[in-house]
């Protein structure tokens, strides 16, 4: 069995006096142990000075008058009259030595502080219902403006990502443009038709270095255009119309017009 | 009076300021504020629990008090004011003598289970009634029993503390003596070995009085 | 002081029970209550008037003021404190590396229109992205290009100099300032078989290289 619904509000009726007069409304009861601690109350003596004997025949007694008038009850509420029948017996007989159970006395005082924390617990539930309460006896502001709590991103970038994306952005980008577009150069065609050209003005060995465009003066197109000056000597070397001197390992390079056999 | 001290170290207009700021947030919160919350706002290293010692003493005697639930803290109506403010609105329902008892037995046996609960009642606790607690913001689950079945636990909210008026769980009504009678002690020694730790608590008397009904009658 | 003399007709710890009694009225109220209001929960004839005069006196200089609103009282924190009563928490967020891109194109090409951000990243941009750069304080708009349809221009702030320690936009570093520090040589790696045309450095061959184009071969 359980207990009753939460909100009902108990109008059980408490047995009266000694017990003879027990007004029967089982339905009123938490339990066997409500029962016991309702019919202890009743003793109206301190739960500590109880007798557990008495009690548990006024238990019996109200089972008993429950039955005779046929009310229904809950299996908890036979367990415990079957328990107290058996612990009244205990109490009454002459005491054995058995180590094995507790004696009637231990068990009789089990009992009683079962009930005497039950009773414990219901006296604080009343004491903390008889607060002041929250919403009924003491209140709190009624219109708070209430505390706003703003969440604010904030991002955590730091300067060294922010450089190494865009480097690596740019790499990426500056990858995609070298492959499309051509290379700065001094075209091998024009060195060729340069130095062919200028070959016949002289008959002397001339630097190679001489023979660069005097109007190239960018450094990186000036290296082009040498490289594609020294190609265009060794081509017109390789075709017998011109002759190649160094006088020693990275000295000046001379170039001169070889007259045709 | 370490409180005041504490306060003494700032120049006093600007101690005035900082009792004004957490006035003013605590009036404005819409439920208890812990120390961290109102510290947070205010400027750093501010010593909080002074201040709120000061205020706290300051509203003592006005019909507005500070009080302290859990660590929290928060405004409200001197209790003695209920009759003027009591609500004519109907009183929220009333909650049953099941429902008190479990709120009882968990808010002093916490962190306790369903099975213990029902130990103490004698009686099996119907489904509503746990709910009902804790659809009222009192009872939360704590976690779990380390014992076979790991059975949940429950256990009292701060919203419990702040709607009953209580500093802290040490407050809670009667609480002294049932620790002094052992009767919060776990709840298998009570039941178990009740009749041992009866006579160590040197309530024998009461052990021969039953043995005398037993004779006696 | 007409008010105080109205009060003082009373005994003392009457007018101080009264006040209290308006007082905790006043804070428990979830509007703001008329003087008829407050009288007609309070002893028969009492100058209200008088002690509403005093309350407001009393809470002049606190964190929280009893104020007039037409015939109306109720108690208000501080205006001066409203700012405690929002409490901005800085969340961090990861950025994506979008938004961080973008960034860094505004940052280095600025004043830059969304189209030519998309260009140069080569994908189109998601509304999102610069909003959360304005959001974050980084990004303004700084005008508009004299070009067709007049497209807006981005730039950066002064918040994102402070953000990244940037004493001005002078500061940020060249591409090859960049490679120098060995920031870039993981991408490098990456690139690498890309291209030999990695070892030119960046910024300036692209410009050679459109001059090439021009002057043809």
């Amino acid at each position: 069995m359980t207990d009753r619904d939460p909100f009902t509000d108990d109008d059980r009726q408490v047995p009266a006096g000694d017990g003879s007069a027990l007004l029967l409304d089982i339905d009123g009861f938490e339990g066997p142990l409500d029962l016991l601690l309702e019919l202890a109350r009743a003793q109206k003596v301190d739960l500590l000075r109880i007798s557990i004997l008495a009690l548990s025949e006024q238990y019996l007694a109200f089972i008993a008058e429950a039955r005779r008038l046929r009310l229904e009850l809950a299996a908890d509420y036979l367990v415990m009259a079957a328990w107290l029948a058996y612990l009244k017996s205990r109490l009454l007989l002459p005491k054995e030595e058995d180590k094995e159970e507790p004696s009637a006395e231990e068990l009789a005082q089990r009992l009683q502080i079962r009930l005497r924390h039950l009773a414990a617990m219901r006296e604080a539930g009343a004491a903390l219902m008889a607060r002041d309460r929250l919403g009924r006896d003491v209140f709190g502001r009624g219109a708070p403006e209430g505390l706003a709590l703003e969440k604010r991103p904030v991002y955590d970038v730091t300067l060294y990502e922010l450089l190494r994306v865009y480097g690596a952005f740019r790499m990426r980008s500056s990858v995609t443009s070298l492959t499309i577009r051509r290379r700065p150069i001094y075209a091998l065609d024009a060195a060729l038709r340069r130095l062919g050209a200028l070959l016949d003005t002289s008959l002397n060995w001339t630097q190679l270095r001489a023979y660069l465009p005097p109007e190239i003066g960018d450094p990186a197109m000036r290296r082009s255009a040498l490289a594609s000056l020294f190609a265009a000597s060794l081509e017109l070397a390789r075709t017998g119309r011109a002759e190649l001197r160094q006088m020693e390992t990275f000295g000046p390079l001379y170039v001169r017009r070889r007259e045709a056999k | 009076m370490t409180v005041r001290h504490d306060i003494d170290h700032e120049p006093e207009e600007m101690a005035d300021e900082h009792l004004r700021m957490i006035e003013a947030l605590l009036f404005a919160a819409s439920e208890p504020l812990a120390v961290e919350e109102i510290a947070a706002r205010l400027p750093a290293g501010l010593p909080v629990d002074a201040y709120l010692a000061r205020l706290e003493e300051d509203y003592r005697s006005r019909g507005v008090n500070l009080v302290r639930t859990g660590e929290r803290y928060m405004f409200r109506t001197a209790p003695d004011l209920a009759f003027l403010l009591r609500r004519e609105v109907e009183e929220p329902r009333k909650l049953s003598r099941a429902a008190v008892e479990t709120l009882a037995i968990i808010a002093y046996h916490q962190p306790v289970t369903r099975a213990e609960i029902e130990e103490i009642r004698g009686v099996g606790l119907s489904k509503g009634t746990l709910d009902v607690l804790m659809a009222a913001g009192w009872v939360r689950i704590c976690g779990r029993k380390r014992t076979p079945g790991r059975p949940l636990t429950y256990g009292t909210t701060d919203d419990f503390l702040a709607h009953f008026g209580l500093p802290s769980l040490d407050d809670l009504p009667g609480i002294d003596e049932l620790k002094a009678t052992g009767m919060l002690d776990g709840i298998d020694d009570l039941f178990a070995e009740a009749g041992a730790g009866m006579n160590a608590d040197g309530e024998t008397s009461v052990s021969t009085e039953d043995e005398d009904d037993a004779t006696g009658s």
